[in-house]
C-alpha cells in the first residue's frame, strides 16, 4: 500500500481500516539465496537494496528479538559527514546523498530533518584540525563551513560563548547534517524490503553456522536450520558473540553508550550542536525533547546500561555551554552496546569463510551510515567486490598497517 | 480567602496562609499544601493541555506520577517547565503558569487538533508530509515543532547551584511509608547505618493520605512517632525531598535532594538540589505503588482523576476537586476513596463497580456491573454517562470522577539493571521478577503486598533479611495493629465500545491508536511504545503503560505478560539537568591550573590561553601594541637576538629511578638510553604498541640509576599511565620506581643569544656552565641565588642557546622575577606560547599538531632512531606495509611563493597542474605562523614523499577558508639548519 | 561500579582508567620468528565475551596500581580484583 | 642562604585562613614531602629504613603515622614523608642519604598544595567532595581519591583535623571546591 496525504485523508474519513501490517511476519523457508543476520537498520537495508539496487531475490533478514529493537532504535539520531579521512569521508557522504532521497524512494516519511550540525571549536589548534577537516569534506564534495563566534552567538544567543571554562572560539558547521527520526529507519526499509519480497522472521536466533569444507551453507536458528548460498552478517553490538559461533575472533570490543532525552520543551535547538570538549552532543526531537550524548562508559560490556559518571559527565558538559540548561529535566536515560573497533572505523568484507561476509565494528556512529552500509554491503554480497564508497573497510586492513583512525587514538577500542 | 473547595482537616496549616498566582491570578492555600491542592480547593481544575490534540487537562494523581497537571513554575532565568503541579509544594509569592496553549489555556488554538484528530492516528506523520521533499525542513517540520514541546525554557543561564554528595550506609531504605519506616525502624535500632530517602517532604507515604489507626493512633501519627524516633538515632539518616533515581552497580544508587525547591529561592551558599551517589550494603525498595486508571470514552476531563488522588485530597489537603464526586471501579480500594468523602462531607453521587459482585454500601449509591459509557464538560468534567448493567443510560451530574483501576507496584527500580518484573495474578498487577538489582529487597506494596499490616510486616522482614546477611542481628520490631483488608479485583481495563478512550493522557495516545499499531503489526511492546509514543510523556507510562499492554494484549489474544513489559530505565522521575553537573560549571566546570609565574604574568598584562587544564602566559603586550602580532614578533625577535624567558613547567616532568631505570627508558623509547651519560640529555621518541608516535621529550639523567623524563603538556598524564603498566604489567620484575613530579618544580626556558650571561648571573658562582663545562645537552644540579637547589638544562626548543632551569615551586615567582631584573642589561622579554610556537616552527620541531596519533617515526624523518636492536614498545608493529609506504607523508617546511600568502594549518596540498580533489590530495599543513625572522608566513607540513620535494612549487587549497595558492617545499629547519647557535 | 582493589578496597570505578583486555600483558617475544603475526594478533584482536572478561583498570586517583579484574559483561559482577603485577609475574612476565 | 621569597599554591605570602560555621580551612605551607619507593628486592629493607625515619612502624595501605616525622601510603611499597619544612627543606636529599640503595626518593614538597579542614561536623563537608567514607575516620586514615576531577589524598589526622593535599597547580580550584562544600554544609 502507497503511503500519501491524500490516502491519509481517506482512512481518517473511514475509520483507518484500510492500513495493513508494515511488514509481514514471515516463516522461515528451507533456503534462500542470501541471509542477513541481524534485522537492525543495516540488515533491512542491505536486504532491500539487495532487493532493489541489485535485484536479488530470495532474501531472508533473521532478528533475534523484534526488528529495530537494537541500535537503531537506540541512538541520538544524528546523520552528517563530518569525516576527515579519505577511508571514511566518500563513503559518509554517499550515505548522506541516500539520506537525501531516501524518504521518497521509501515511501516512508523518516523526518529526514537537515538542520545542521556545528562542531564547536575551543582552541587553535582545534581550528587547525577543523579546517582541515572542512577541508577535506569539501574536497570530497560533502559541504563544510567555519562559523565564527558572532555567527554562532547569532544562531544560538544562550550558548555560554564567553564564560564557560572553554571558551567557543569558533565552529565547523555542516549544514546538510541533521537528525533521522531514527526507528522510522527500520520500519521504512522493512516495508520496502517486504515489499520487494523479502521475509523478514522476527524472533529468529541464529545458534550457529553450518560450515562445511570452508563454506557457510547457512545457519542454524531457534527456528531451524536455514540453508543459503551467502550468509551475511550484521549484528553490530553482538558482532563478536555470533562470529564466535564462527570461530572468528574480532578486532573489536562491545562498550556501551548511553545516550538521554529531557522533557519536551518548546524549539530551542534547530541543529545539532557537537561540545567535543565537554564530551556533549545535543539535538531537539520533533517532539521536543533534547535528544543528548556524550562518551561511552569505556569498558566492556553487554549489559545496555551504564552508570552515573557518565551521566554526570556529560550533564557537566551541557551545563558548561547551555548554562540553562539546569532547569531542563533528564527524562529518560538508555543504552546501547557499541561495536568498538580497533580503529574507529567499520568493516564490511568477506571472512576467510566462503560464503560468510561480515559487516559490523560501527562504533557509535552506525546510524548516520545507515543507508550507505546497506548499499555497500549489498553491493559486496551481489558482487563479491566492495563498493567503490567503502574499500577500506577491510579485515585486513590492521595486518597491513592501513588503520582509518580518524581520532588518532590506535588501538584502544574505547578511546574512540 | 478560604477555596471554596476546602473540607476541614488535614495536614496541612492552617495558621500559615501563603499566597501564590497561577496564569496571573491570584489565590491563597496554606503551608503544606502543593500548587495542584491548592489550586483544587480554590475550585481551579483546569491546569493544563495535553501534547497532540491540546486537549483541556487536569491533575490525575497527587503525586509525582502526575502526567496532565504540568505547569511552569516560576519565572525569569528560575523558570521552571514541565514541574508537576502535584509535587510542587506551595510557598508565599509561588508564581506559576500554565503552557503548551495559546493564547490562554482556557482558548487554546491549537485545540483545533483535537478536531482533526483523526487525521492525526498514530503514526500518520509517517505516511505524509514527504512531498514536495523540500518542504520537511522549511514547511511542515517548522509547524511540528511549534505545535510540539510542553514548557518553554527561559534562555538564560540557571541561577542556582548545585551540590553532589557520596554517602555509605549499610542499608538504603527507598521510601517512607509504612514499610519503609517499618524496615528503617528495625535497622536503626539494630545499629546498622541506615539512610531512609522519600521523595516526599512528609514521611508516611500513603499513611498520610488514609483515614484508618495504626493501633490507637492515625497513620499520619504513627508516622511523625517512627519519624521521631528514626531522627534521634545517630546511625539513620532520614532524608525527605529525596527521590531515589536510579539503583546502578554494585548497589550504588543515585538521590536527589531538593533542598530548595520549597523555598522563594535557595539560602545563601545553599544549593536548589544535591545529587547523592549512595553507596549501600543492601537496600529495601519500599517505593509503595501507583493507582492506575481506567480507560474510557472521553476519560481525560479535568476532574476525571484517580480514586486514590481524590481520597489523599481530601484527607490529606483538607480539599475536593469538586463538591459532588462519583466513583468508578473494579475493585474495593474504590469504594474506600467514597467512605472518606462521605465522611469528610463531599456528595458521592456514585460508586460504579465494574464487578457485578460488587459490595453494597448504606453511605453512597453502588451501581454493580455499570461502565463509564460517557463524559461531558468541554473545560472541566460535569456530567457522567454511565451505562447500566441491565441495559439503558444514566446521566448524573457529579463535578470530579475518581477511578479506580487496580494498584501497580512501583518496581522500576528493580528493572534499571534490566531485571524484568512478572505478572501477578491475585493482584493482576506485575511486582519485581527475580532478577534484582544485587542487593535490592522489594517489600510492602512494592512487592504486592497492599495491606498496610501487610506493609509493616514485610518491612520489618525485609530489614531482618538484609542485616542477617551483613551479620547484623535484628530484633523483631513491635508493630501496631493495622489494616489488612485483601485485594479483591476483577481486571477491568478499558470500555471496549469508547471511541476515544486516553491511555497515555499526556501524549494524547488513545486505545485505538493502540489497535491501530497492532493491525499495522507494531505488535511488540517496544514498537507499540515507539510507534504510538505510549508511556513517553513524562510519568514514563506510569499511569499509561499498564492499559496499553492490556488493550495488546486483547486485541493480539495475548496474555498481558506475552506481549510483555517495558524497561524502566533511569531516572526514576524527571530530574533537573543542573543537578547532575553538580558545581562543575561556568569558571568550575573543570579545575583551572596556573603556572608559578601566572601571578606575575597578570601583572604584566599577559593574555592567558587555555592549555588542556592549564592556562598558560599567550603573550606580553607592551604599551603601544595594538595587535597581537606586534607582540609576538616582538618577542620572537627580541629572543633570537638577545635572551627571552618563558615557563615551561607545564610539560609533564616523571621521575624515573631505580636500578633497570635505563633499561627501562630503553622499552619505552624507540631510540636507545642505555648508553646516556650522566649530566646528560637525550631526545626521546615514544612509540605507542602500534607503532604510531605516542609523545616526544627529553630524558635526562641525573644519576646512574636516575632520570628525569619530560613528555608534551597535553600527554603528561597518559604518558604517565602507559609507562605505569609498562612496568607493572610487562617488565614487572625489573628494578624501576616512577612518580610525576611536574609540579613540584617550577621550570623556566631561558633562550637567545645571552641565555649564559644571563643565568650566569642567578645561578651560583661555584657552578661552571661554560659551553666547555656544560655543553648542549648536558644537565645537573646547581644552586641559585645564593643557594636554593635547582636543576639545569641545556636543552633548546627554540634552537637558540637555550637552558631549562628549574626551581622548587614556591620560588617560581620569585625567579622569573629575579630573571627579569637580572636580564635587565640584556633587554630580557617574556614570552608565551605564540612566541615559543613561532620559534619552534622556523626550528621545525613537531608538537602536539604534528603528533596527532596518525603519525609514525616515518613520517617525522625520524625512522632511523627506531632501534632494531632492542625491544622496544611499537618497534614490531611500525615495520607493518601501510607504516612504511614509498610515498609516506613526510615532515617538511613551506614557504608562500608570494611573500604576502600566508600558510594556514589545516589547508591541503595538491601537486601543480592537478586537479583539486580528495584524489589528488598530496598531504595537509600542520602548524602555521608568521615568522619575523624570515619575514613571511611559514608552515610545517605532512607532504607526500616531501623530504625529496625540496624546492617543488606545490598548490595550497583551502576552500573552507577560500584559499589557493602557490607555495614552494622547503627543509622544516628554517632557522639555523646545522644548530650552530644552540651549540654556541 | 565499585572495584574491591585488593590492597584498599571497594573504590568507586570512577576513580580508575580502563585500557582493555588482560591478555594485554601477555605481550609477545619481539625477536620470535613470526613476532609480527604475534603482535598484529596480540594488538589487534579480541575475545570479547559476553560473559566474565579479565581487564585491566589502572587506579589512576589511588595508588597507581594496574589492576586485573574479572568482570561478566552482562551483568557487570565482579568475580575477582587482583594486583596486575602479581598476575604478570605469575604468567611468567618475570624474565 | 638565598633570598627568594617563597609564595603560597594560593598565590600570596602568608597562608591563607577561612572559617565557615564549625569549620576552618587552613592553606598549610611549612611541610616538606618526599616520596620513597622500595626497590626491587629491598621492600622489607625500606619498610626498615622508613620505620626509623619514622620512630614507628610504616603506615600499612590506606594508613599515614609516624612519631619523629609522619608519613602515609602511597602506593605498594611506596610512602610519602613529611617533615617539618624548617628543619628538612630538602627532606628528599636527607632520606637519600639514609636510604642505602633500598629506595628511590623523589623531592614532592611543592608538587602539592595542602589544605587542612578543623572543626567540627567535617564529615558534613567531605561528603559533598569525595566518595571517600569520611564519617567512618577514625584517624589514621590516608585516603587518594577524586576531589571535582583533581586526584587527592585526604589525612585523617583526628577526626576534627583532615588534611587535603592536591596538586599544586590547581590550588584555587582546590580551595574554591572545599570552600563551596563548607558553605553548602554548615
Amino acid at each position: 500500500m502507497n503511503y500519501s496525504g491524500f490516502k491519509v485523508i481517506k482512512e481518517a474519513l473511514t475509520g483507518h481500516r484500510g492500513w495493513g501490517p508494515a511488514w509481514r511476519d514471515a516463516a522461515p523457508q528451507a533456503e534462500y539465496d542470501y541471509v542477513i543476520i541481524g534485522g537492525g537498520g543495516h540488515g533491512l537495508a542491505t536486504a532491500y537494496y539487495l532487493a532493489r539496487e541489485f535485484r536479488q531475490s530470495r532474501i531472508a533478514v533473521l532478528e533475534k528479538g523484534w526488528i529495530g529493537g537494537g541500535n537503531v532504535g537506540r541512538n541520538t539520531t544524528i546523520i552528517r559527514s563530518n569525516y576527515l579521512l579519505d577511508g571514511n569521508e566518500p563513503f559518509y557522504e554517499f550515505s548522506l546523498k541516500l539520506w537525501e532521497g531516501l524518504e521518497q524512494e521509501l515511501n516512508y516519511n523518516a523526518m529526514v530533518s537537515q538542520r545542521g550540525i556545528l562542531n564547536l571549536i575551543h582552541s587553535d589548534a582545534q581550528r587547525d584540525a577543523f579546517i582541515r577537516r572542512g577541508n577535506a569534506m569539501i574536497l570530497n564534495g560533502a559541504d563544510a563551513e567555519l562559523l565564527s563566534t558572532t555567527r554562532i552567538r547569532d544562531r544560538y544567543p544562550f550558548l555560554n560563548v564567553n564564560n564557560a571554562r572553554f571558551p567557543i572560539k569558533g565552529g565547523l558547521a555542516q549544514h546538510r547534517g541533521g537528525t533521522v527520526r531514527h526507528d522510522a529507519v527500520a520500519w521504512g526499509y522493512a516495508r520496502a524490503a517486504d515489499q520487494r519480497g523479502v521475509d523478514i522472521i522476527q524472533n529468529c536466533e541464529v545458534t550457529g553456522f553450518r560450515i562445511e569444507n570452508g563454506t557457510c551453507t547457512g545457519v542454524e536458528t531457534a527456528r531451524g536450520f536455514i540453508g543459503a548460498k551467502k550468509v551475511a552478517a550484521c549484528v553490530a553490538g553482538s558482532s563478536s558473540r555470533l562470529m564466535q559461533k564462527a570461530a572468528m575472533r574480532l578486532p573489536i570490543e562491545s562498550h556501551v553508550l548511553q545516550a538521554f532525552v529531557s522533557e519536551g520543551l518548546k524549539p530551542v535547538l534547530p541543529g545539532v550542536i557537537t561540545f567535543g570538549a565537554g564530551h556533549f552532543y545535543c539535538s531537539q526531537s520533533d517532539k521536543g525533547g533534547l535528544v543528548f550524548g556524550g562518551d561511552i562508559d569505556g569498558y566492556n560490556s553487554y549489559a545496555q546500561r551504564g552508570n552515573l559518571p557518565v551521566v554526570e559527565d556529560v550533564c557537566e558538559g551541557g551545563m558548561a555551554i547551555f548554562p540553562m540548561l539546569g532547569r531542563a529535566r533528564l527524562l529518560r536515560s538508555w543504552g546501547g552496546i557499541m561495536d568498538m573497533s580497533m580503529d574507529g572505523s567499520p568493516i564490511i568484507d568477506r571472512t576467510h569463510i566462503d560464503g560468510l561476509y561480515f559487516n559490523g565494528g560501527w562504533c557509535y556512529g552506525g546510524f548516520k551510515a545507515t543507508p550507505a552500509s546497506g548499499f555497500a554491503y549489498a553491493h559486496l554480497l551481489a558482487t563479491d567486490t566492495p563498493h567503490e564508497t567503502a574499500t577500506a573497510y577491510r579485515f585486513d586492513r590492521f595486518e597491513r598497517g592501513r588503520m582509518i583512525d580518524e581520532k588518532g587514538m590506535g588501538n584502544q577500542p574505547n578511546l574512540h | 480567602m478560604t477555596g471554596s473547595n476546602r473540607l476541614e482537616g488535614g495536614l496541612i496549616d492552617r495558621s500559615k496562609p501563603l499566597r501564590f498566582k497561577f496564569d496571573g491570578i491570584g489565590y491563597s492555600g496554606f503551608e503544606g499544601d502543593t500548587l495542584a491542592s491548592a489550586l483544587l480547593a480554590n475550585g481551579v481544575r483546569l491546569m493544563g493541555r495535553s501534547f497532540k490534540y491540546h486537549r483541556p487537562r487536569g491533575p490525575m494523581t497527587a503525586g509525582s506520577e502526575e502526567p496532565n497537571a504540568i505547569v511552569e513554575l516560576r519565572s525569569g532565568a528560575r523558570k521552571e517547565p514541565n514541574t508537576r503541579a502535584t509535587t510542587a509544594e506551595l510557598y508565599e509569592g509561588l508564581t506559576a503558569n500554565s503552557q503548551n496553549r495559546w493564547p490562554s489555556l482556557k482558548w487554546d488554538a491549537m485545540a483545533v487538533n483535537d478536531q482533526l484528530s483523526n487525521f492525526f492516528a498514530a503514526g500518520f506523520y509517517y505516511k505524509t508530509f514527504m512531498w514536495p521533499a523540500a518542504f520537511w525542513e522549511k514547511v511542515y517540520e517548522p509547524i511540528i515543532r511549534k505545535a510540539a514541546g510542553l514548557g518553554t525554557l527561559s534562555h538564560k543561564p540557571d541561577p542556582d547551584s548545585y551540590d553532589k554528595g557520596f554517602l555509605h550506609c549499610d542499608l538504603l531504605v527507598i521510601g517512607a511509608g509504612p514499610t519503609g519506616l517499618a524496615a528503617a525502624l528495625t535497622a536503626g535500632r539494630a545499629g546498622a547505618q541506615v539512610i531512609l530517602a522519600d521523595e516526599d517532604h512528609l514521611p508516611g507515604g500513603r499513611l498520610n493520605a488514609e483515614t484508618f489507626t495504626l493501633g490507637d493512633q492515625t497513620g499520619a501519627d504513627w508516622a511523625a512517632a517512627a519519624m521521631a524516633e528514626l531522627s534521634s538515632m545517630p546511625n539513620v539518616r532520614v532524608m525527605t525531598r529525596s527521590t531515589v533515581i536510579g539503583a546502578f552497580d554494585h548497589g550504588i544508587y543515585g538521590v536527589v535532594e531538593r533542598v530548595s525547591d520549597h523555598l522563594p529561592e535557595p539560602l545563601p551558599g545553599k544549593p536548589r538540589q544535591i545529587l547523592w551517589r549512595v553507596y549501600s550494603k543492601r537496600a529495601i525498595l519500599a517505593a509503595g505503588a501507583t493507582e492506575r486508571p481506567i480507560v474510557f470514552e472521553n476519560n481525560d476531563r479535568p476532574g476525571i482523576m484517580l480514586a486514590s488522588a481524590i481520597r489523599a485530597y481530601a484527607n490529606r489537603w483538607g480539599t475536593t476537586p469538586a463538591k459532588q464526586v462519583a466513583i468508578f471501579t473494579n475493585n474495593d480500594d474504590g469504594h474506600r476513596t467514597a467512605s472518606d468523602l462521605v465522611a469528610k462531607g463531599v456528595e458521592v453521587v456514585a460508586v460504579i463497580d465494574t464487578r457485578t459482585d460488587a459490595p453494597g454500601s448504606d453511605l453512597y449509591d453502588v451501581i454493580a456491573g455499570g461502565e463509564i459509557d460517557q463524559t461531558w464538560g468541554r473545560l472541566g468534567l460535569t456530567r457522567i454517562e454511565v451505562k447500566m448493567p441491565k441495559g439503558g443510560i444514566r446521566r448524573i451530574t457529579c463535578g470530579a470522577l475518581g477511578v479506580s483501576g487496580g494498584w501497580n507496584p512501583n518496581v522500576h527500580l528493580t528493572c534499571h539493571q534490566r531485571g524484568r518484573p512478572v505478572w501477578n495474578d491475585a493482584i493482576s498487577a506485575f511486582v519485581p521478577g527475580d532478577t534484582l538489582p544485587p542487593g535490592m529487597i522489594p517489600a510492602g506494596a512494592a512487592a504486592g503486598d497492599f495491606s498496610t499490616h501487610g506493609a509493616l510486616v514485610s518491612g520489618r522482614k525485609a530489614a531482618q533479611e538484609a542485616l542477617a546477611d551483613l551479620g547484623i542481628d535484628a530484633k523483631p520490631t513491635d508493630l501496631p495493629q493495622a489494616e489488612d483488608a485483601p485485594v479483591r479485583i476483577t481486571p477491568f481495563w478499558h470500555v471496549t465500545r469508547a471511541k476515544r478512550a486516553w491511555v497515555d493522557q499526556q501524549n494524547d495516545v488513545t486505545a485505538k491508536d493502540v489497535k491501530l499499531a497492532h493491525q499495522e503489526n507494531f505488535v511488540s511492546v517496544e514498537h507499540l511504545k515507539r510507534y504510538t509514543t505510549l508511556g513517553m510523556a513524562t510519568d514514563q507510562g506510569k499511569t499509561s503503560n499498564m492499559a496499553g499492554l492490556a488493550i495488546m494484549a486483547e486485541v493480539a489474544g495475548k496474555s498481558i505478560p506475552e506481549v510483555g513489559t517495558t524497561m524502566f530505565r533511569p531516572p526514576y522521575t524527571p530530574t533537573a539537568m543542573g543537578v547532575f553537573a553538580g558545581r562543575s560549571r561556568d569558571e568550575t566546570f573543570r579545575p583551572t591550573r596556573k603556572t608559578p609565574s601566572h601571578k606575575w604574568a597578570e601583572e604584566q598584562g599577559a593574555t592567558f590561553v587555555e592549555a588542556g587544564l592549564w592556562l598558560r602566559a599567550q603573550w606580553f603586550p607592551k604599551p603601544g601594541e595594538t595587535h597581537w602580532r606586534e607582540s609576538v614578533d616582538r618577542e620572537v625577535t627580541q629572543t633570537r637576538k638577545s635572551v627571552g624567558i618563558c615557563d615551561v613547567t607545564t610539560l609533564g616532568k616523571i621521575d624515573v629511578q631505580g636500578t633497570d631505570a635505563a633499561e627501562f627508558l630503553n622499552r619505552v623509547y624507540c631510540n636507545g638510553f642505555a648508553k646516556l651519560a650522566v649530566g646528560k640529555v637525550r631526545y626521546g621518541l615514544m612509540l605507542r604498541e602500534d607503532g604510531i608516535v605516542m609523545d616526544d621529550g627529553t630524558a635526562a639523567r641525573l644519576a646512574e640509576d636516575h632520570f628525569v623524563v619530560t613528555t608534551t603538556t597535553a600527554n603528561a598524564v597518559p604518558v604517565y599511565r602507559h609507562m605505569e603498566f609498562v612496568r607493572q604489567c610487562l617488565f614487572p620484575d625489573m628494578d624501576v620506581q616512577l612518580i610525576s613530579t611536574t609540579e613540584a618544580w617550577a621550570q623556566f626556558a631561558v633562550a637567545g643569544p645571552n641565555s649564559r650571561a644571563l643565568l650566569q648571573k642567578i645561578v651560583d658562582p661555584e657552578f661552571d656552565i661554560s659551553n666547555d663545562a656544560f655543553p648542549f645537552m648536558a644537565c645537573g644540579a646547581v644552586t641559585v641565588c645564593g643557594g636554593l637547589r635547582a636543576r639545569l638544562f641545556r636543552i633548546s626548543f627554540s634552537g637558540e642557546l637555550a637552558f631549562e632551569i628549574a626551581v622548587p615551586t614556591r620560588y617560581g615567582d620569585a625567579l622569573i622575577r629575579r630573571l627579569m631584573q637580572a636580564g635587565a642589561e640584556f633587554d630580557v622579554v617574556p614570552y608565551g606560547t605564540e612566541a615559543l610556537g613561532v620559534m619552534r616552527i622556523e626550528k621545525g620541531h613537531a608538537t602536539g599538531n604534528e603528533l596527532n596519533g596518525t603519525i609514525t617515526a616515518l613520517n617525522l624523518g625520524m625512522d632511523r632512531m627506531v632501534s632494531k636492536k632492542k625491544d622496544s614498545i611499537g618497534s614490531v608493529l611500525s615495520e607493518r606495509e601501510g607504516l612504511n609506504e614509498a610515498d609516506a607523508l613526510k615532515l617538511v617546511g613551506l614557504k608562500p611563493v608570494n611573500p604576502d600568502h600566508t600558510v594556514p594549518a589545516g589547508a591541503h596540498l595538491m601537486t601543480k597542474g592537478t586537479k583539486v580533489s580528495a584524489a589528488n590530495d598530496q598531504g595537509y599543513v600542520t602548524s602555521a605562523c608568521y615568522s619575523p625572522n624570515l619575514g613571511c608566513h611559514i608552515a610545517l607540513a605532512y607532504l607526500k614523499s616531501g623530504d625529496t620535494r625540496m624546492g617543488e612549487v606545490i598548490r595550497l587549497v583551502s576552500p573552507l577558508t577560500g584559499i589557493d595558492h602557490d607555495v614552494e617545499v622547503v627543509s622544516a629547519h628554517f632557522v639555523d639548519p646545522e644548530g650552530d647557535r644552540l651549540r654556541a | 561500579m565499585l572495584i574491591d582493589h585488593p590492597l584498599l578496597g571497594p573504590r568507586d570505578a570512577s576513580e580508575f582508567v580502563y585500557k582493555g583486555d588482560a591478555s594485554l600483558i601477555n605481550r609477545p617475544d619481539w625477536q620470535a620468528e613470526d613476532a609480527l603475526a604475534k603482535f598484529i594478533d596480540y594488538g589487534y584482536l579480541r575475545d570479547n565475551p559476553a560473559s566474565d572478561h579479565r581487564e585491566l583498570w589502572f587506579h589512576e586517583q589511588g595508588d597507581r596500581s594496574w589492576l586485573v579484574v574479572t568482570r561478566d559483561t552482562t551483568t557487570h559482577e565482579i568475580k575477582s580484583v587482583e594486583l596486575a603485577r602479581d598476575v604478570a609475574r605469575r604468567e611468567g612476565r618475570s624474565k | 642562604m638565598h633570598d627568594l621569597k617563597p609564595m603560597t599554591p594560593l598565590g600570596q605570602h602568608e597562608p591563607v585562613i577561612e572559617t565557615h560555621g564549625p569549620v576552618t580551612l587552613t592553606e598549610v605551607t611549612d611541610t616538606a614531602l618526599a616520596s620513597v619507593a622500595a626497590r626491587l628486592g629491598r621492600e622489607a629493607d625500606t619498610a626498615a629504613i622508613l620505620a626509623s625515619v619514622l620512630g614507628s612502624e610504616t603506615p600499612a595501605p590506606a594508613r599515614h603515622g609516624g612519631k619523629t616525622l609522619t608519613a602515609f601510603w602511597m602506593g605498594p611499597d611506596q610512602w610519602m614523608v613529611e617533615a617539618p619544612l624548617e628543619t628538612h627543606e630538602d627532606l628528599a636529599a636527607q632520606l637519600a642519604a639514609t636510604s642505602e640503595g633500598a629506595m628511590s626518593v623523589t623531592e614532592q614538597t611543592d608538587a602539592w598544595c595542602r589544605f587542612d579542614l578543623s572543626g567540627e561536623r567535617l564529615a558534613d563537608v567531605f561528603e559533598r567532595l569525595c566518595s571517600a567514607n569520611t564519617r567512618a575516620f577514625t584517624g589514621g586514615e590516608a585516603v587518594r581519591t577524586a576531589i571535582e576531577h583533581l586526584g587527592c589524598f585526604l589525612l585523617c589526622r583526628t577526626p576534627a583535623h583532615i588534611s587535603v593535599l592536591g596538586p599544586r597547580s590547581a590550588a584555587n580550584s582546590l580551595h574554591h571546591a572545599l570552600l563551596t562544600a563548607m558553605r553548602s554544609a554548615h
